[in-house]
């Protein structure tokens, strides 16, 4: 067949941020013009649904899969049988186990986000104080990488901050609510809730602006902005950063083109990967995309018109 | 005195208040009123969903697509007032009311007029009400940017000290007090509960009433629709999947008997709040959210098993002496 | 009786002709929807019809479908078992348990899983025969009992690291296409067939579901079936749980998540009475691969997950509709 | 000679394959009581249903008063004054008395909902003209079963009716409460109501009617005024051949003692029960409704556990802990419940008789499906059950079939003790006659059968020895030779003993 057919797996359908790495996915398509964009994943984010995803997208034998998994290990055998026969595999935004995957791409460096997300708590604290993270499933990949790094920072460079607790919302509103009520009511000092996730951040802000806590709890973590533009407004929150999903979804695609034409995954390796630059992989064959972008009240409006 | 003991609502209670004194004990703030309240606030849709479930049980019945009843409810009223953010509240509210009920009244047909028995009727329309989620939304989520400000804070007003959503609870645990207990419609869901052959006996049309508690349930999903989607501000897919069981687990823990014919308003108010309570104490106390889980099984499991104890049928006494012991 | 001697009356054995009743049933039912569903997608997706394509379509329901067949003689006793995915993530997190504590052989591996769930199912029928309490209310405690004992073992960790020996499992062949797990399920179903329909088990197994206090009036020890049962139950999750810790490779406490209403509606649309009392293997069997052959062929046109639950439904809906809507049309023309 | 209330003419009625009721007629006067008779499955229930909106027929016409009326539910039939005392409880433990009284016509106050304190207090009254002694706010499930039928008989009364109709009224009642009853239905035809009053008791027949109409096989084949036909005349019309009323003549030879029961106590049921029964004898056991045998033969079989007691069978001790136990050793029960705890209904035949003997016609625990039909037929034959196959369904069995099937079911254990707890409750008098002949049979086959009736000349005629039951305890152990009625009668209703003290 004449068409290269790539398949884009997300975590979950629905999700606003995968539909704007969706749309960065169909940019990039109509840019290299002989792809066929496969869009997919399950409704619920679990690894089970995702590997029937992926056995569908064998047997319909696609060049390439380019996914964002529920589980690091679990996809692993089912991505294995792909390659065998013949899909090139990549992962991308949460990660697969290096043997699961030709290469990763990371949106931007864990440590890097790891610092951000305590720093956008600490900017904000001057005096320091506690501060508590709202994750998203305890299984999460990319989210435990990023408390790793962000625990890891914690002691040299932002002494004052008190890392108090780590609860899971599992990127369901309801959890995620319910755990940020539980932060406020167990920890009355409480200055900071860090979400690194998009669902429990909203959850979060929603939580501090009906219980008339802005003002006293600085939400932040990662958040896009059309969602999270109104807490920003009302000053649930100072600031908060994420990286552009529309290319998160752009460069996947164009990564799983190169190694379907051909090119080798191997440490060391460039990719271009379009309009925003290039990559290089490191020796687990991960590459990096960008610096998380910061946004406050000063940028957020034009932000949240595009993504 | 013995009897009011033999009364597993006041236990229930009971039970409640020393889960909130046990809590207090170490964290004082827990009981604070204003705690309380939140809690209260915080289980209220739980209590409308549980009494509205509580009906379809006492009927023999089981209704587990009451959560992708609200899911669905709750979407399409979220994309209506994104589209038209001009509609009253009210109005989106009667519609929840009036979809959602719709959507119990189709399971009440099958139920009713096919006789399919009701687990599988809702078990079958469980997926399929979620499945409508994802076709009418095409996946996407609608958040708080594209609700309008009425419909967000219209539960978060108060009124006499309490917030609106509490309110909602009240009037609709009152509609259900006078329902259950003073109206003939009401007491045909316990007779045929009790005894279905007999009921027809007594002029009642078994699938009918059937098909009414369909129908109560689905309008109370509907309604929970509105409230969830406004009170989580998030409406997508997944909202509320899963919680059937919960619902099914406060009316169990309220003394709902799953085999029909036995279960109070109160009862199920009281199972809905066990669960809040318990719920909102963990964290609080400083349990791992990991163990939560665990505990809410075992409490469910608890509660069976004293109101097992409570219902073991003391049927009739034969011996005298017996007779005065008890 | 003092004249009836003279006129004792032959009664025969069956009036109607089996193999009429045998065409009209609801087996030959799901045959029939079977077979056009295979068809709609030999049409639809031109992947479909490949020897790979079919062997990787088992794997989307062989875990399920075993718990199935005996998940099936607990509902036609009239109980109902809804903790089977919980009993898999507990299996599965203390196979993990064993392996990275003690690095302990496949073969002990194998062992717990199946111990795990076999304990688990003691549980439930424990609680459902000893205590007397309704099942679906004492599985639905132990559904988040369970898992929850895996979520306290496991936190935000995962267990991998499973040896290759183990994976085969869930991932091996036994010859060319036909992988372990389908044949583990169609040995499974045989012994199902067997003990259902063809010993004393099975025979007070539905006498049981049709009228349990008859049944113990007639001698039956119905607890001891039922605990058997939920036992049998627990097995069967946990030899699931073997098969899909190996084919997953790792363990998670969400693991085997909304397993069991999948499995409940493979029982039902199998043509088990919910109510108790009726049911056949082969209907369980034949609605395993009727909904295997619907979920994946929607797979291939790339339909998401949630709309061919909207298929499944209908299709449950509809299948056990139909012939009652079928008898009532007879009646009105009658 | 007034004209009738009720007239139905020419009413059929259909089931899947029974034809349960074929061109009937029946005609009910006011302040006369009309007898309806005829046999177990004659259509008689049938009838009742029809009248009272439960179901339709599907031909034929009901007028009252001469009025041509339709009754599509059972409220229209109590509006159109029909009210009958159904052969199953109508009756819902879990509610109040006074509600399960006034269920579906409750008074209701200014606003339309139910006004409790009205229903309560018309409940108290209805209840306490019967002479019922039933508290109106008490819970139904706290009644023994007698005065639940009380409860029943208050509901059909609370109906402002003309026509009250009794469908086996006294089939759970004992011998006071049926003398209660028949004051009450004195009372109903002086207020010039016309009552249908369906019972197989020929003694309460001749005392309370007026008329009777026979029923065979869903054809009415006869009616007529009591005082002027002789009882076998309306025997042979029900069956269609005379039958004798004579308990079969005890012939067995009684032997060594079988099963030895001693100090036998529940915490609630039964006390210090103690009684033996020899081989080849039938042991009665009389009492009113709710003695306590039904609980004591239940502890026997291991169906309930007792609190103490010891039972010895053919000389080893035995304790059983389920009718499993039971059973292996050689002790089988016959239920009351029929439908409930006798037979399974939804299973063939020859399901039901195999099923405790399952052991004995597999192979290492295989069915043998051959094996199971003769074992069923064999025993099915010998009851001559009227079956067209032993493939059928056992719910479209009548009554007295469905127990042939039970006892079928048992006698193909091959037991040592076989305990019948009323055994021809509800059977028709045909039927009857054949469960007694049988009973002699077995006895003379040297089997032990201990028989729980509440029947006093069924005991009288049938048992070897006699045991009277009272509260709980046993008050007496009889010979049964010139033993009087009202010896019996006086133990069990305690009346011996008050005047004594
Ligand atoms: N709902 C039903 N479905 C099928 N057959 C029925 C049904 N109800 C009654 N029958 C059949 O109709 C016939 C008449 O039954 P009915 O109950 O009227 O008898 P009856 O005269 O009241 O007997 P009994 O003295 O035992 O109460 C029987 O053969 C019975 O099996
Ligand atoms: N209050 C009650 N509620 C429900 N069922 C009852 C009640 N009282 C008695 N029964 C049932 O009615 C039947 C007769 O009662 P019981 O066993 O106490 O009396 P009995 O002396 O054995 O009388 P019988 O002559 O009817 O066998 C039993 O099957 C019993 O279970
Ligand atoms: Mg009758
Ligand atoms: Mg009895």
């Amino acid at each position: 067949q004449d068409q290269t057919r790539i398949a884009l797996v997300v975590k979950s359908l629905g999700n606003g941020f995968f539909d704007a790495a969706a749309k960065g996915a169909e940019e990039a398509a109509a840019e290299l013009g002989d792809v066929e964009l496969i869009y997919t994943g399950p409704t619920a984010a679990t690894a089970e649904a995702q590997i029937e995803v992926v056995n569908s997208l064998i047997a319909q034998q696609v060049d390439a899969i380019a996914i964002s998994a529920n589980d690091p290990d679990a996809l692993v055998p089912a991505l294995q049988r792909a390659m065998e026969r013949g899909i090139k595999v990549i992962s991308w935004d949460s990660g697969v186990a290096p043997e699961g995957r030709q290469l990763h791409l990371n949106p931007s460096d864990v440590n890097l986000i790891g610092e951000t997300i305590i720093k956008l708590a600490a900017d904000y604290l001057p005096e320091g104080g506690d501060v508590a993270i709202l994750s998203a499933a305890s299984t999460a990949t990319n989210q435990n990488a990023w408390i790793e790094a962000a625990k890891a920072v914690i002691p040299e460079k932002f002494p004052n901050i008190n890392l108090v607790a780590t609860v899971y919302g599992d990127d369901d509103s309801v959890k995620s609510t319910e755990e940020a009520r539980g932060l406020i009511a167990a920890y009355p000092d409480l200055k900071a809730i860090i979400a690194p996730t998009t669902v429990g951040v909203v959850a979060a802000a929603q939580v501090v602006t009906d219980q008339n806590l802005i003002g006293q709890i600085n939400v932040t973590g990662l958040a896009l902005p059309s969602e999270f533009k109104q807490f920003i407004d009302n000053g649930a929150s100072q600031a908060v950063a994420l990286w552009n999903p529309i290319d998160l979804g752009y460069s996947a695609v164009f990564l799983a083109k190169a190694l379907v034409d051909g090119e080798e995954a191997a440490p060391g390796a460039t990719f271009s990967i379009g309009k925003v630059g290039e990559v290089t992989l490191d020796d687990t064959n991960s590459a990096a995309m960008a610096a998380p972008f910061q946004f406050d009240a000063s940028n957020i409006e034009e932000f949240s018109k595009i993504y | 005195m013995t009897r009011l003991f033999r009364n597993r609502e006041i236990w229930l209670a009971l039970a409640i208040i020393a889960v909130i004194v046990l809590v207090t004990w170490r964290f004082s703030r827990f009981s604070q009123p204003s705690n309380l309240l939140t809690i209260l606030n915080d289980t209220s849709i739980l209590m409308m969903l549980a009494l509205g479930q509580m009906v379809v049980i006492l009927t023999r019945s089981i209704d587990l697509s009451m959560a992708s009843n609200l899911a669905l409810t709750g979407m399409i009223v979220a994309m209506v007032n994104a589209a038209f953010p001009m509609i009253p509240i009210p109005f989106l509210i009667a519609g929840c009311i009036i979809v959602g009920g719709a959507l119990g009244a189709f399971n009440g047909i099958l139920v009713w007029k096919l006789d399919i028995p009701p687990i599988v009727v809702t078990l079958g329309t469980l997926t399929i009400f979620r499945g409508l989620v994802f076709v009418i939304s095409g996946g996407a989520w609608v958040n708080a940017a594209q609700m309008s400000p009425d419909f967000i804070q219209l539960q978060r007003g108060s009124l006499i000290g309490l917030p609106i959503l509490t309110w909602f609870a009240i009037v609709v645990a009152a509609l259900f007090f006078v329902l259950m207990t003073r109206t003939p419609m009401g007491r045909s869901f316990y007779a045929i509960g009790v005894n279905p052959t007999a009921s027809v006996y007594t002029g009642i049309n078994v699938g009918r009433t059937k098909f009414l508690a369909f129908v109560i349930s689905g309008a109370v999903s509907g309604l929970c629709g509105y409230l969830w989607i406004s009170r989580y501000v998030i409406a997508s897919v997944e909202v509320a999947s899963g919680y059937e069981l919960t619902i099914i687990a406060a009316c169990v823990i309220g003394g709902v008997s799953i085999a029909g014919g036995i279960g109070t308003v109160a009862g199920a108010l009281l199972g809905a709040l066990f669960l809040g309570v318990v719920n909102n104490a963990l964290p609080v106390i400083g349990v791992s959210p990991f163990w939560q889980m665990a505990i809410s099984g075992a409490a469910i499991l608890i509660a069976v098993v004293l109101n097992a104890r409570g219902e073991t049928r003391k049927g009739r006494i034969i011996l005298k002496k017996a007779e005065v012991a008890a | 009786m003092t004249d009836t001697t003279s006129t004792v009356r032959r009664l025969p054995d069956r009036l109607d002709n089996p193999f009429r009743s045998a065409l009209l049933s609801w087996e030959s039912l799901l045959v029939l929807v079977a077979i056009g569903i295979f068809v709609a997608n030999s049409i639809a997706s031109p992947y479909f019809l490949n020897a790979w394509s079919l062997s990787d379509m088992t794997f989307n329901f062989t875990e399920k479908a075993l718990i199935a067949l005996a998940m099936a003689l607990v509902i036609i006793t009239g109980e109902i078992d809804l903790s089977v995915a919980s009993i898999i993530a507990l299996a599965s997190t203390l196979m993990g348990l064993v392996l990275n504590a003690f690095g302990a052989p496949t073969p002990v591996l194998v062992l717990v899983g199946i111990l795990t769930g076999l304990a688990c199912g003691a549980f439930n029928g424990f609680l459902v025969t000893v205590l007397k309490l309704p099942s679906i209310v004492v599985t639905i405690g132990t559904m988040s009992l369970f898992r929850g004992i895996a979520f306290i073992i496991l936190g935000d960790q995962s267990f991998g690291g499973y040896p290759r020996d183990f994976a085969w499992f869930g991932q091996g062949y036994v010859f060319w296409v036909i992988s372990f797990e389908l044949v583990l399920f169609l040995v499974a179903a045989v012994i199902f067939y067997v003990l259902l329909h063809r010993t004393n088990f099975g025979r007070r197994v539905f006498a049981i579901g049709n009228n349990a206090t008859a049944a113990q009036f007639s001698g039956v020890r119905v607890d001891r079936i039922k605990f058997v049962l939920f036992c049998l139950t627990g097995l069967m999750s946990g030899i699931a749980a073997v098969l899909l810790t190996a084919r997953l490779g790792s363990t998670r406490p969400s693991i085997a998540q909304g397993f069991e209403l999948d499995v409940i509606t493979m029982v039902v649309l199998g043509g088990v009475s919910i109510l108790g009392g009726a049911g056949s293997i082969i209907g369980v069997v034949l609605a395993a691969l009727i909904i295997g052959l619907v979920t994946f062929g929607l797979g291939l046109l790339n339909v998401p997950g949630i709309v061919m639950s909207i298929f499944t439904g209908t299709l449950l809906i509809v299948v056990i509709a139909l012939p009652i809507l079928w008898r009532m049309w007879k009646e009105k023309r009658a | 000679m007034t004209d009738p209330i009720l007239t139905l003419s020419g009413i059929s009625k259909s089931f899947p394959g029974v034809r349960a009721l074929n061109d009937v007629s029946l005609e009910l006067y006011a302040g006369e009581v009309t007898a309806l008779i005829g046999e177990n499955g004659a259509g008689k229930s049938t009838l009742v249903k029809t009248m009272t909106g439960i179901y339709q027929p599907d031909d034929g016409e009901i007028l009252v008063r001469g009025q041509a009326i339709s009754l599509p539910t059972a409220i229209s039939a109590s509006q159109a004054g029909i009210t009958a005392i159904h052969q199953e409880t109508v009756l819902f433990d879990e509610l109040s008395v006074a509600e399960n009284i006034y269920l579906g016509h409750a008074p209701r106050t200014r606003f339309g909902l139910i006004d409790w304190k009205t229903m309560r207090r018309e409940a108290q009254l209805t209840l306490d003209s019967m002479a019922a002694g039933i508290d109106a706010a008490m819970p139904l499930k706290e009644l023994g079963i007698a005065k639940k039928h009380l409860v029943a008989v208050a509901r059909a009364l609370s109906v402002d009716a003309q026509v009250v109709i009794m469908d086996e009224p006294t089939a759970a009642l004992s011998q006071k409460e049926i003398e209660e009853l028949y004051v009450l239905v004195d009372l109903l035809k002086q207020d010039g109501k016309a009552i249908l009053f369906i019972s197989h008791k020929f003694d309460e027949i001749y005392r309370i009617a007026d008329r009777y109409t026979v029923f065979r096989d869903g054809e009415m084949v006869g009616k007529g005024f009591i005082k002027d036909t002789p009882q076998n005349e309306i025997v042979k019309l029900m069956v269609g051949r005379s039958v004798d009323q004579i308990f079969p003549a005890r012939k067995a030879s009684i032997g060594e003692t079988v099963l030895e029961v001693s100090g036998l106590s529940h915490p609630t049921e039964f006390e210090d029960v103690s009684f033996s029964v020899r081989k080849g004898e039938i042991l009665g056991f009389y009492g009113l409704v709710g003695a306590g045998r039904s609980e004591v033969m239940q502890a026997v079989f291991g169906m309930t556990k007792p609190s103490g007691g010891a039972m010895v069978l053919e000389g080893k001790t035995i304790a059983p802990l389920s009718p499993a136990d039971a059973v292996e050793a050689g002790i089988v029960y016959v239920p009351e419940e029929r439908g409930k705890q006798g037979v399974i209904t939804g299973e063939p035949i020859f399901k039901n008789v195999s099923l405790p003997s399952l052991g004995k016609t597999s192979r290492s625990g295989f069915l043998l499906m051959a094996e199971e039909f003769r074992l069923a037929r064999t025993y099915t034959e010998r009851l001559d059950l009227r079956a067209s196959s032993l493939s059928q369904n056992v719910s479209t069995l009548s009554g007295g079939n469905q127990q042939k099937v039970v006892i079928a079911k048992w006698l193909a254990t091959l037991p040592r003790v076989i305990i019948l707890d009323e055994p021809t409750k509800g059977i028709d008098i045909g039927s009857k006659a054949a469960v007694h002949e049988f009973m002699g049979e077995l006895v003379a086959q040297g089997l032990s059968v201990i028989m729980v009736s509440s029947e006093l000349p069924e005991v009288l005629g049938m048992s070897d020895r006699i045991v009277v039951m009272r509260e709980g305890l046993v008050v007496d152990i009889l010979d049964n030779e010139n033993l009087q009625p009202e010896t019996l009668v006086r133990l069990a209703a305690g009346i011996a003993a008050e005047q004594a003290a």
